[in-house]
């Protein structure tokens, strides 16, 4: 266990950023999201949630694929290239973490998204624990424990220090290359934080919320529940709860025509979205109805039936605090629960 | 995709000259999809068409680009070539090589890599161009002609003897026009009444013409074939079915103070009165500000004094609503308003008068009953001074800047009527320049010099002063004699410039023909078709179009019938393609396209619409594309793009920009 | 509120009205939705309180489509819209009832500036305090009810209702800034400072659509931007070039048709001002084209689909004509 | 055109081409019969550069300012403004030989009317 | 980006939407008269000026283009009676929120040329092209991709 002072915080960023992108939250314009840190990048470390989870660090909400160029007749294609340069993330919390270990779970597996799977293989995750949860939190839900975060590093901000632990090999190397700005520190103050922030994520209003009846069975079980009907009309299709999820991974691959050849690229899309999946023959959701319950089944169901019962969701309520219509997926749990 | 063919013509020397012609060929077949390209020294004739011919039939071509001329010049004959070879004549193009580029440009390298542009830009729309076919759209053979002045009267006349309906719409109480109110006509001296009144009984006889005076047009929509126009027919406040003309209303009507019009306000008339003796149609019309029963309801003379009972203080105005295949504008002319020329005193003494107001004065019927004399003291004037281009010439904003075109003419005429009738009247006349182009008007203006002695004097007039004794000191110049002339007169005659008459605007906007900034409506060639608007089925006849003098507005009118006959003579017309669409299912049917679209073409209509499986009543909009014109206006005014315009399609547009943006 | 549950008892039972759309209880006093009520019994969950802002007018799109009339109820600034839509042949006048529920002022909890809040009190309506007081996770704190009031509700449009069938609660002019100050102070920057300013506002955009969703105008059974008539599709903003395309273009799509209801800057998620737009459009068409309010009447022409001869020219915007109107 | 016409051009702000001789500016001058060039003859002197010969002109000086023929001329040519124009000339070739005004008050005679004042001070000075 | 003052040397790409019935006869009158101006100006012919969406125009600086000029009849002299007078108020508003967004407002002009006017659309293409070289190139519409 390693610690810094938070007023030397700017050193080590400068540190990494010297041999490596450095993603950390930045805030402009009001608003909090990961950004790569620059000299005069306003760092924020104490807003608990960015507006964007930050995903897009491992699967950018718009990534060219390969470039086709024509000259005189011939088409040339020119791949993308991967990520090749390590990077770091910092402070990225619990639910943030585990949101990349459900992406993990689909471009990880056969077929490997090769443009996904460069940039984890690239990626140092610097997780931060959360010093003060919010209301709209409930991440102990799927499991997770806000306090003590997975990544490669794990740090908490305790007063005017920020202690320092590395967990894996791409940790230790992070911090062999950053040791002279830590000092050595006492594994008991982190302890005690981790305690007082698991104090308070009990107290949390959504702590006791109940998964009972989703999972793998919830598929058959609560497809045709005429609950939906009634939960999806406020929705207005907007991809605002999408676009700030953790865990939400659907793409959809256009091409963009450049005057002297096309990009082709893929950039996020929303189940919500009416035109979301639409092929030559239509759509295969045709109603709004149809499209919500997608989003929710999709994460609470279909999910954990296809990967060992893990949900893809994280609890982060980012959704919850976003939602135009404040609608999510905690009144949609609850709203299960009860009929039950 | 599209098999294109690439057309590059040299047009002789006027494109080759400044654009590498080869170059922009070769360049095209490196384009996507044109699959043939070649130059040749004139695409437009016979040999050149052929070749084009050739291309389609051999290559299969289902576009074609010409990089050519204008599409305003030679669009129409390329699409007539390639319909000829079967491909539809809207998968053509025209990439405008010469008046946009080789014209403009000197430097070879410059122009050739704009004119590769040009066709790219050509090549890329015509990959999204569509075949269209032009629809047809029935003609209502009946014409509507604005204005029943000898123009008028003319162009009904003939298109009634082709065995046409023609309406008339006439402002005043009586058709006739300006050349009712002239004396004798130049350069024959034949009298003017003389002459019109036959043409005017022979229409309102005629079966084919209905005459509606005392009306105006109010509204007009529709296009070439089908107009629909509402005639607005002002209360007479006189049934026209009883009235028989008998004149004792006139004469009994106790309100006689109203300036007359027709005699340009140099005497009065009574509230009710047929403007003139030859009226036609011979019914009166009651002038409701001036008639005591209007203004205070204590009168009724003339009701009582009519036997015919035909009088209807009641009368509405009534709207008609009459459709038409071609509208021709006859609206003639009037004389401008001199109250910026001081310098004339015109307004400031009765002895200085227009030459309209003279031809009154001449005239039998007229104020004088055709006595000449000062309308200040009916003394007969012993000295008269002519001053020409009063208000013509004039680049500021005082008059205006052409040529009337008839003042020199009648202004002889009237030196020479004078002097016949008063040999002891000396005329003088101050002239800038005396234009007589015309079969016998310079013999005519020589006659009045040589054998009726009226003085010519080059040169203006500065300033005509009002003398204490009654006379009018004028202050001219002499410039050939370079000096300056001051003379006592005894009456002035201003040949005051003429204008549009003012109703002209307003009638252009309800039709959509153009005009000049002058008011005179536009041609739709200056020389080529001089009696046409450039909206079709909109015909010009008389001044409206141009100062014109009584044979040359004949003429004109002739000419303007033919073109109308020969649209009416059509059974159906072929209309434009290029019109607007609506996607059903893009449509929000919110109407904000009905609210800009000029025409009237949009309706909505509820419709049963499967949108991708979801089937539901909608309200969605539908174009009549009989009515649409292609304008384009509600493809913008839609926010979803349910409103695109064919042979102009969003996606056409912006393959174009990005062609050139490229 | 008992009130407005027991006008919408009476309607529902009288078989007036087959549903009722209003707002539903959630979990904490900020976050009520809207929704559709079909029972009596249903209507237990009815809530309205200071954070009910949600714009109900463009749900009364699809209940055009339902069997019966639909009871909605429209706060004074939700019936601009609602006209708004009438004018647009969007929603069936004859198949809503329409009550105009007063309104002192709608909040956002996003202007709350406290971690972890719990509860707040203070918030309910027609007896909403002054100070608002925020209980949180980490203890108790105090805003006052203005500095928690929605951006909208600064510039109030005022207390009537353009369209309803019946009135229920009084109702606040809660303005008390200028509408178009902060349209003007831009309007003062100079090119780069504009440049600077929308760069960085708009480069926050994730194009979640939120904004086009919830704006009661953009009501188009499909976008512009999700159609392939333009070649204008897009799902995510890859460049700046496309922040700033979908902004403009979605509001001069709703310019003369926007009623400023403030939904769009209400529900960003990343607090872009995107009132902003609209608002320049609404301060153009006033000083160019006359005074003119979407929404009140639904029989004026609007700005875009009339003119005069003498209007301004575009050059009027190189001459800087526009920015000291 | 010289200089010196292209100058006569600018300071009048009149274009002479667009004279068409009809002499309506002749016909209104009231100094017409003392002058010897004549205001429709101002023009043709600077059509074909005879700058000199207008200069040396009497017309110059029996120009009143009336600017009748400003006001009248149909075709905006303005001869008054041209022979002002020609005046200017003159007297900037002379440089600083006019009257100042502390000088005027000796010069005065009762019997001239203020007006006539005026318009010499606009005719001799500008 | 320096701003190019003058710059001889820079070509900028720009687009001329004409109506077909003034503007475009416009142009050609220009070429028969022989009226020249740069080769930077490619003209596209649109039936009317009201046929320009905005869309078009933002569509031209997002793949490139320096400078957009829209040209048509005349205010009360549209073939179409009142298509001119929405593009009117439509360029109008576009130029201001352009100009409010912080793109030069010289990037963008409405001319009004008939059909006789071939002087006044070479003066126009003209100045408009020399106002373009005085800006420079348009670094605050582009799209990035299309710069490769």
């Amino acid at each position: 266990m390693l610690k810094i002072k938070t007023a030397d915080l700017p050193a080590l960023y400068e540190r990494i950023a010297q041999s490596q992108d450095l993603f950390l939250p930045v805030r402009s314009a009001g608003q909090t999201d990961f950004a790569l840190w620059q000299k005069d990048a306003q760092v924020d470390l104490d807003t608990l949630k960015t507006v964007k989870s930050p995903k897009d660090v491992f699967f950018p909400q718009s990534e060219t694929l390969y470039s086709c160029h024509r000259e005189d007749g011939k088409l040339s294609v020119t791949p993308e290239e991967l990520c090749d340069k390590p990077f770091v993330v910092f402070g990225m919390k619990a639910c943030d973490v585990q949101g990349i270990a459900v992406l993990d779970k689909v471009f990880l597996s056969e077929p490997v998204d090769s443009y996904y799977a460069a940039r984890r293989t690239h990626g140092t995750i610097v997780a931060l624990a959360c010093g003060r949860p919010e209301t709209s939190c409930f991440c102990t839900v799927f499991g997770i424990d806000p306090a003590a975060p997975e990544g490669d590093v794990v740090t908490w901000m305790v007063d005017q220090w920020l202690y320092w632990d590395a967990k894996t090999d791409k940790g230790f190397a992070l911090t062999d290359f950053l040791h002279d700005l830590f000092e050595p520190a006492d594994e008991s103050t982190v302890e005690q934080v981790k305690t007082a922030i698991r104090a308070i994520v009990k107290k949390l209003p959504y702590a006791d919320l109940s998964l009972e009846g989703w999972g793998a069975q919830a598929a058959d079980t609560r497809f045709d529940s005429p609950i939906w009907e009634q939960l999806y009309k406020p929705c207005l299709a907007c991809g605002t709860c999408t676009f700030v999820c953790p865990t939400c991974q659907c793409y959809d691959i256009k091409d963009y025509d450049t005057g002297s050849g096309v990009q082709r690229y893929r950039c996020w899309d929303s189940c919500m979205y009416s035109d979301f999946t639409m092929m030559a023959h239509g759509n295969n959701r045709t109603s709004q109805m149809q499209r919500f319950r997608q989003r929710f089944m999709h994460k609470l169901a279909y999910f954990p039936a296809n990967n060992d019962g893990v949900f893809s969701c994280v609890g982060c309520g980012r959704c919850v605090d976003k939602c135009p219509s404040h609608l999510n997926i905690v009144k949609v749990i609850k709203a299960f629960g009860k009929e039950d | 995709m599209q098999k294109i063919g690439v057309f590059v013509c040299h047009c002789g020397s006027n494109i080759a000259a400044t654009v590498d012609v080869k170059k922009v060929a070769k360049m095209a077949l490196k384009e996507p999809g044109v699959c043939h390209a070649e130059d040749y020294p004139y695409m437009c004739s016979e040999a050149g068409q052929s070749r084009i011919a050739a291309a389609i039939a051999e290559k299969g071509l289902t576009g074609i680009v010409v990089c050519s001329c204008s599409p305003r010049m030679h669009e129409a004959t390329f699409r007539k070539a390639a319909e000829r070879c079967g491909l539809n004549p809207y998968m053509v193009e025209i990439a405008n090589l010469r008046e946009h580029c080789s014209w403009i440009h000197k430097d070879m390298e410059e122009a050739t890599e704009k004119a590769v542009i040009l066709m790219r830009a050509a090549v890329a729309k015509v990959h999204l161009n569509t075949p269209l076919q032009a629809g047809e759209s029935a003609v209502t053979k009946r014409a509507l002609v604005i204005g029943g002045g000898i123009a008028g009267i003319q162009t009904a006349i003939d298109i009634a003897d082709a065995g046409y309906k023609v309406d008339i719409v006439e402002k005043t109480p009586s058709i006739g026009g300006r050349m009712s109110q002239l004396d004798k006509t130049f350069p024959t001296l034949d009298c003017s009444a003389c002459i019109l009144t036959p043409k005017m009984v022979e229409a309102a006889a005629h079966e084919n013409i209905t005459i509606h005076t005392y009306s105006e047009v109010e509204k007009v929509s529709g296009f070439v074939g089908n107009f629909t126009v509402d005639i607005r027919k002002k209360a007479r406040m006189v049934d026209m079915t009883k009235c028989t003309g008998c004149g004792v209303c006139q004469e009994k009507c106790p309100s006689r103070k109203t300036a007359n019009e027709f005699n340009r306000g140099l005497n009065t008339r009574s509230a009710i009165y047929t403007p003139f003796a030859q009226a036609i149609p011979n019914v009166p019309v009651i002038d409701t500000e001036s008639c005591i029963k209007f203004k205070t309801g204590k009168c009724g003379v003339c009701a009582a004094v009519c036997q015919a009972g035909a009088i209807d203080y009641k009368q509405q105005d009534e709207i008609i609503t009459e459709t038409y295949g071609a509208i021709v504008v006859a609206t003639g002319f009037d004389t401008i308003k001199l109250d910026k020329y001081g310098e004339y005193a015109y307004g400031q003494s009765k002895d200085v008068i227009t030459s309209l107001e003279l031809e009154r004065i001449m005239n039998a019927a007229g104020p004088t009953k055709g006595h000449l004399e000062r309308l200040s003291d009916g003394k007969a004037p012993k000295e008269i001074v002519f001053i020409q281009c009063v208000g013509s010439r004039c680049s500021d904003d005082r008059g205006k800047p052409y040529c009337s075109k008839i003042c020199c003419m009648y202004t002889a005429k009237h030196a020479m009527l004078i002097r016949d009738k008063y040999p002891d009247v000396n005329v003088t006349v101050f002239y800038i320049d005396v234009r007589t182009p015309g079969k016998n008007f310079d013999e005519f203006y020589r006659r009045a010099v040589e054998d009726y002695g009226v003085n010519y004097v080059k040169g203006q007039v500065g300033k005509v002063a009002p003398q204490p004794d009654g006379s009018l000191l004028v202050q001219g110049v002499d410039l050939l004699d370079n000096k300056q002339i001051l003379k006592k007169a005894d009456m002035v005659v201003l040949a005051t410039a003429i204008e549009p008459n003012p109703d002209a605007r307003k009638i252009a906007t309800m039709l959509t023909a153009s005009i000049d900034t002058n008011n005179f409506l536009t041609e739709a060639h200056p020389k080529l078709r001089p009696v046409e608007s450039p909206t079709a089925g909109v015909f010009l006849s008389g001044v409206c179009q141009g100062p014109k003098d009584i044979p040359e507005t004949v003429a004109q009118a002739g000419a303007a019938a033919v073109k109308v006959i020969g649209l009416l003579a059509k059974d159906k017309l072929k209309t434009n393609p290029c019109t607007a669409q609506a996607d059903e299912l893009l449509c929000n049917g919110c109407s904000t396209c009905a609210n800009v679209c000029p025409y009237g073409a949009i309706t909505y209509e509820v419709r049963l619409v499967n949108d991708h499986g979801i089937r539901e009543e909608r309200r969605v909009a539908s174009v009549n594309s009989a009515l649409c014109q292609g304008c384009g206006a509600c493809t913008v005014a839609c926010p979803s793009g349910a409103m695109d315009l064919q042979g102009f399609s969003n996606r056409q547009i912006i393959a174009e920009v990005d062609a050139i943006c490229r | 509120m008992q009130e407005l549950i027991t006008r919408a008892k009476a309607l529902l039972e009288s078989g007036e009205v087959q549903r009722v759309l209003g707002w539903k209880q959630g979990e904490h006093i900020y976050d009520p939705e809207p929704a559709f009520f079909d029972s009596a019994e249903a209507l237990k969950d009815f809530v309205y309180n200071g954070f009910c802002g949600a714009n109900l007018s463009k749900y009364m799109i699809e209940a055009a489509k339902l069997e019966g009339k639909t009871l909605v109820f429209l706060k004074p600034c939700d019936s601009y819209s609602f006209v708004q839509l009438m004018k647009e042949h969007r929603v069936d006048r004859e198949k809503a009832h329409i009550i105009g529920v007063g309104c002192k002022g709608k909040l956002s909890v996003n202007k709350i500036d406290a971690d972890g809040i719990l509860d707040i009190q203070g918030a309910g309506y027609p007896d909403c305090a002054d100070t608002l007081t925020v209980d949180t996770l980490y203890g108790q704190t105090t805003v006052s009810y203005k500095d928690a009031m929605l951006e909208r509700c600064h510039v109030c449009k005022g207390k009537e209702h353009m369209v309803c069938d019946e009135q229920i609660g009084e109702s606040a002019d809660t303005a008390d800034s200028d509408r178009f100050a902060q349209v003007a102070a831009i309007e003062a920057m100079s090119p780069e400072e504009k440049f600077a300013f929308f760069q960085s506002e708009l480069s926050k955009c994730i194009r979640c659509n939120a904004c086009r969703n919830v704006c009661p105008a953009c009501s188009c059974r499909k976008c512009v931007f999700d159609s392939t008539k333009f070649d204008s599709t897009q799902k995510a903003n890859t460049t700046s070039f496309e922040e700033k395309m979908f902004h403009i273009i979605r509001a001069f799509h709703v310019a003369g048709r926007c009623t400023d209801c403030g939904e769009c800057s209400r529900v960003c998620p990343q607090g872009i001002p995107l009132h902003l737009f609209n608002r320049k459009f609404i301060k153009d068409i006033n000083s160019l084209y006359g005074e003119y309010q979407a929404g009140v009447d639904a029989q004026a022409k609007a700005p875009l689909t009339s003119f005069t001869q003498e209007d301004a020219e575009p050059s009027i915007v190189a001459e800087g004509g526009l920015t000291h109107a | 055109m010289s200089k010196q016409s292209e100058l006569i051009a600018e300071i009048s702000g009149v274009n002479p081409l667009k004279c068409m001789k009809c002499g309506k500016c002749s016909a209104s001058c009231p100094s017409f019969n003392e002058m010897d060039i004549k205001p429709h003859q101002f023009v043709s002197y600077i059509q074909r550069d005879d700058i000199e010969a207008l200069t040396a002109s009497k017309s110059l000086y029996k120009c009143l300012s009336c600017f009748a023929c400003v006001e009248r001329c149909p075709r905006g040519v303005k001869p008054g403004k041209l022979i002002d124009a020609a005046r200017q000339l003159v007297l900037r070739q002379r440089g600083q030989e006019y009257l100042s005004p502390d000088e005027v008050p000796a010069l005065l005679d009762e019997e001239t009317p203020q007006q006539l004042l005026m318009s010499a001070f606009r005719k001799y000075r500008r | 980006m320096p701003v190019n003052q003058n710059n001889e040397e820079f070509r900028p790409v720009i687009v001329a939407f004409c109506c077909n019935w003034c503007s475009y006869a416009g142009a050609d009158l220009a070429g028969s008269s022989r009226l020249s101006y740069p080769a930077d100006v490619k003209i596209i012919r649109v039936p009317c000026s009201c046929r320009v969406n905005p869309m078009f125009i933002l569509r031209a600086f997002e793949k490139g283009a320096d400078g957009v000029i829209l040209c048509g009849c005349h205010p009360g002299d549209c073939h179409y009676s009142t298509g001119n007078y929405y593009a009117r108020r439509r360029m109008t508003l576009l130029f201001s929120m352009l100009d409010f967004i912080g793109v030069e407002n010289g990037r963008t002009r409405v001319e009004w040329v008939s059909a006789a006017e071939g002087v006044k659309f070479s003066e126009t293409m003209n100045s408009f092209v020399a106002k373009i070289r005085s800006l420079g190139k348009n670094v605050r519409l582009g799209d990035l991709r299309c710069k490769n």
